[in-house]
């Protein structure tokens, strides 16, 4: 159905945002239930809703589940237009309390700052030999996701400084120091399922629950992978090209996105 | 009945705080922040003020930047729309204007410590937060074992504010308020609180709130005072009123990035206003016709007869 | 999208009940019983049934007389209109028609045992029920020391029934229900459940549920089916359809003072009727009829437009 | 304003339900919030609002709050007119933790049995000597009430048989053994203010926290009380003779139990 672009020299037509709303969708499964945030993991869902997972539904922490497109785009989840024709719009608490329960499949979340374990920062950075620090706006619901949601869906941008040896704050835990860290540090389900960069895709060893390469994206070397990444990034010995998003994707994603907002294919 | 609440929005703050309270606001998350009785706080030169909210958008922001706060309590602190919040970060970070504690929530325990404290509990629980710093502040945060089972738990320290200031979107002169969408912790946080200052687009007969007992969210005996402030969440949304104005929370991240230029803003949008029809007025009509609501999508009536 | 829930009644309880099964019923409290849903499992034959209710209704004494209980976790059992359950006591007193084990709480602990089951926590806390004797059964409630205060609380065993069968106004062939009036702890049992049966009294489509999402009680991926059973409360009331038979609950309170009246009860009521609708044959169109509401009073639509 | 009717050679006029209702609607101050059964308290509650207290709030326990009286009679509170036109409908777990944060100032429990202490004994009546024993509904939401409101207000009917050295099961407390008994149980707050009986209004010493007569019912003398109650109760030196009922106050209980269903004022 779509022609992969597995080298640089393809000119390439879609942005690394838009093939990160591809790859996120693909892991979300139909008649899931999703925390979704705002930005790329809404793109996803929606993306998903309209290709292979039609009964999706999606869960915003302020108090709104969605099982349709909200007629109109919106920039925060509080925005009118994503209560018009919602399924349910109630308080956090019980939006929450599903998650706890078990009940969500998927939650997404970025950071500013990931180590080989998955775990996230969206505190605090303090680097190493400098002496101040780095503010960041704090959790949000993001902790909570990652502790309670049956799987976790990482998104971030890949670079060097975001890909830490180890997070100077955990504040959504992943995998800890690996292992079975999660059990003994008394969370009851869990984990990283991937992490969706803008230069390809790492997934977790089923055992020691390190990071490893999983799928580079079209036009991008594993050394170059490997080169913005802050430790030594293992690398699967059966590394994929990601599939490129197709037509048919891309003219949603576009549909959702249309002034290019947040995947970047149109100036906004 | 009961004498009307219905008060000034500038005697409200001025009956209702006082310097080092502890204050619930932005408490349905992105939509429904009481902006203007924000404002009105700064522009009475409050201090000391304990913050409380769970993610907490720019109105945490534009008081931290006033000086008027010496602690948040919150999951999240910064600018839905752009990401960060300058004035949070140069206080927490440089101490400007002054230095700020910050004790880090997640929003399940924030929303959680609000609730015990709305069901007069000190503390709630929950199973989150494991393998988290931030369940490492165990003035917050303790592990505790299940009784029954064994299963480990965190408590969460309950919250009761000294006011919660809500906007909502209709009420009556004693306070019993119409409020429909998505709530956020609202009413556990009015729930949780010693008083509650309602905001309001508009003020209603009771007979409309008695016509819908479900739609009914905050009841009169937990509320202190009402000010009526059209437009008085602007630039957040109100549901059924008017939408989020993401140019104006663009435009308060530039103007915030440096202190000087955050100081003309606050000139010019807190100080040199007096009140919020004049900033309304500053704002102009045109900008607020855009964020009008343009596609009504009506309730349909049930019934509550006999 | 999703498949249809949709099943006859009968099918329902078939599917989703079975021997030995814990199943809240009654959780609005007087309203909104599913009392169809009871008496088919009452001619299905189930056995040693768990039933979980805050004031249980004489739902859970019809199911105790008809043999189909081994243990009710409650706040009240009897008769609403009446006082007595007579099922009840004698199953209590004498073992008639057997003996049932009574875990007694009171409605508060009730709400928190199944608010624990839905945020999936093992237990909830309260300052209730100290000095009560209540509060001395240690299988369902344990003192516990605030961690950060040093207060003295009651931790609530929670309750993740089986199953939890609720009677609702409308909903969609997904289960998405809209539900209004006072809802006791409806919500809660139905998170905390592992499965649910909405019984209805109108199914509608999805696009009427949308029209009002703060009207959504029952969000679809709780619920494993959907029975379109209309009175399927009778005799107690469904806000907006039909009141109370305050008649019909000391008639049965008058029919089951004795065991062997009790028998030609269930014979007349449950055994002799194959389904909902010969009940309602059985009942008679009239007093139907008098059920029926005579004063509307329609709720004033709100907007979710954008 | 009301001919009080203080002996018995006077033609009674009211029942001694309905001299409870006025008697009950007395405790019950201008904008106060109470916890309302149904019955002679809901009763009371109307009359307390229509007279006295017309800013008072009436909370039921299935979750709905109510500033105004149905448009309608009904027997239960589960009943649809008890929501018309009420102020708000919402769970029961809102309407107790009201309760449990203190909000509520007064709240009606009645007992199949009661003790000196004012301990109340909803759920199981074993009686020495005998085999077997009687099954009460159980506790409802009375247990809560008792612990949770600032004061509780008990209506009962005045009998040698409920009214006993002790009870066999408290299922809402008063005040356990006297004193400060409550604190120590590790109650947070209230405890009885007043038994309203057929007979008359029994209060409570603030220190023992023992109950003594406080006023006798119009016809009704100190030792048909004593004979009436199971321990040797104690009267106060100031007994007074509870006020009838005036005409005013008859109207409005006749018109919110127009069948005496309630108060046998008329044959139902």
């Amino acid at each position: 159905m779509d022609a992969l672009i597995s080298s640089a020299n393809v000119v390439v037509d879609y942005t690394p945002q838009e093939l990160m709303v591809a790859a996120a969708a693909r892991e979300i499964a139909d008649g899931e239930l999703v925390f979704v945030g705002m930005r790329l993991p809404l793109l996803a869902f929606l993306l998903a809703k309209r290709t292979h997972a039609p009964s999706a539904l999606g869960l915003f922490e302020n108090g709104v589940i969605r099982d349709t497109a909200a007629p109109h785009g919106f920039m925060t989840m509080g925005d009118p237009v994503n209560l018009t024709y919602a399924l349910k719009c109630t308080e956090m608490k019980e939006i929450m309390a599903y998650l706890q329960r078990g009940r969500v499949n998927l939650g997404f979340v970025g950071g500013a700052e990931i180590d080989r374990f998955g775990n996230l920062n969206t505190s605090m950075i303090r680097r190493p030999g400098e002496d101040g620090f780095v503010r960041l706006p704090g959790s949000g619901g993001g902790a909570d996701i990652a502790c309670l949601a049956q799987r976790l869906l990482i998104i971030m941008a890949h670079e060097k400084r975001r890909f830490k040896e180890k997070v100077s704050y955990i504040t959504s835990p992943g995998y800890g120091d690996g292992g079975d860290w999660r059990t003994g540090a008394g969370l009851i389900r869990g984990g990283p399922k991937a992490v969706i960069t803008t230069m390809g895709i790492l997934r977790f060893d089923l055992e020691t629950r390190e990071a490893f390469l999983s799928s580079i994206h079209p036009g991008v070397t594993v050394e170059e992978v490997k080169a913005n990444t802050g430790w030594d990034l293992k690398v699967s010995t059966e590394v994929s090209v990601t599939r490129a998003p197709a037509e048919a994707e891309l003219a949603v994603i576009r549909e959702y996105d249309p002034q290019g907002h947040w995947t970047g294919w149109r100036k906004p | 009945m009961s004498a009307s609440k219905i008060m000034p929005l500038d005697l409200a703050i001025r009956q209702l705080t006082s310097d080092g309270m502890s204050l619930a606001l932005g408490t349905a998350l992105e939509g429904m922040i009481p902006f203007a009785a924000g404002h009105e706080i700064i522009r009475q030169g409050k201090k000391d003020l304990t913050l409380i909210g769970p993610i907490s958008d720019i109105l945490f922001d534009q008081l931290i930047g006033a000086g008027s706060v010496a602690r948040v309590i919150a999951a999240w602190v910064g600018n839905v729309t752009s990401g960060a919040g300058y004035n949070f970060r140069r206080a927490v970070e440089q101490g400007q204007p002054r230095s700020i504690e910050v004790l880090d929530h997640s929003n399940y325990s924030l929303a959680l410590a609000l609730a015990a404290g709305a069901a007069g509990t000190e503390f709630g629980v929950t199973r989150s937060l494991f393998g988290s710093d931030i369940s490492l502040n165990q003035d917050i945060f303790r592990e505790m074992i299940c009784p029954f089972t064994g299963e480990r738990h965190l408590a969460v320290r309950a919250r009761r504010p000294a006011l919660t200031i809500l906007h909502v979107q209709r009420c009556d002169s004693r306070g019993n308020a119409h409020f429909w969408g998505s709530s956020g912790v609202s009413l556990d946080a009015a729930a949780a609180a010693d008083r509650v200052l309602l905001t309001t687009e508009e003020i209603v007969p009771t007979e409309l709130i008695r016509s819908d007992p479900n739609r009914t969210f905050i009841p009169e005996f937990l509320v202190s005072a009402v000010a009526l402030v059209p437009w008085g969440a602007h630039p957040s949304s109100v549901y059924g009123f008017y939408g989020h104005d993401d140019d104006y929370y663009i435009e308060y991240a530039q103007a915030t990035k440096d202190r000087a230029a955050a100081q003309a803003w606050y000139r010019e949008w807190v100080f040199g206003l007096p009140d919020r029809p004049a900033y309304l007025q500053h704002l102009d009509a045109a900008r607020l016709d855009r964020l009008r609501l343009t596609h009504p999508a009506l309730t349909i009536p049930v019934d509550f007869g006999y």
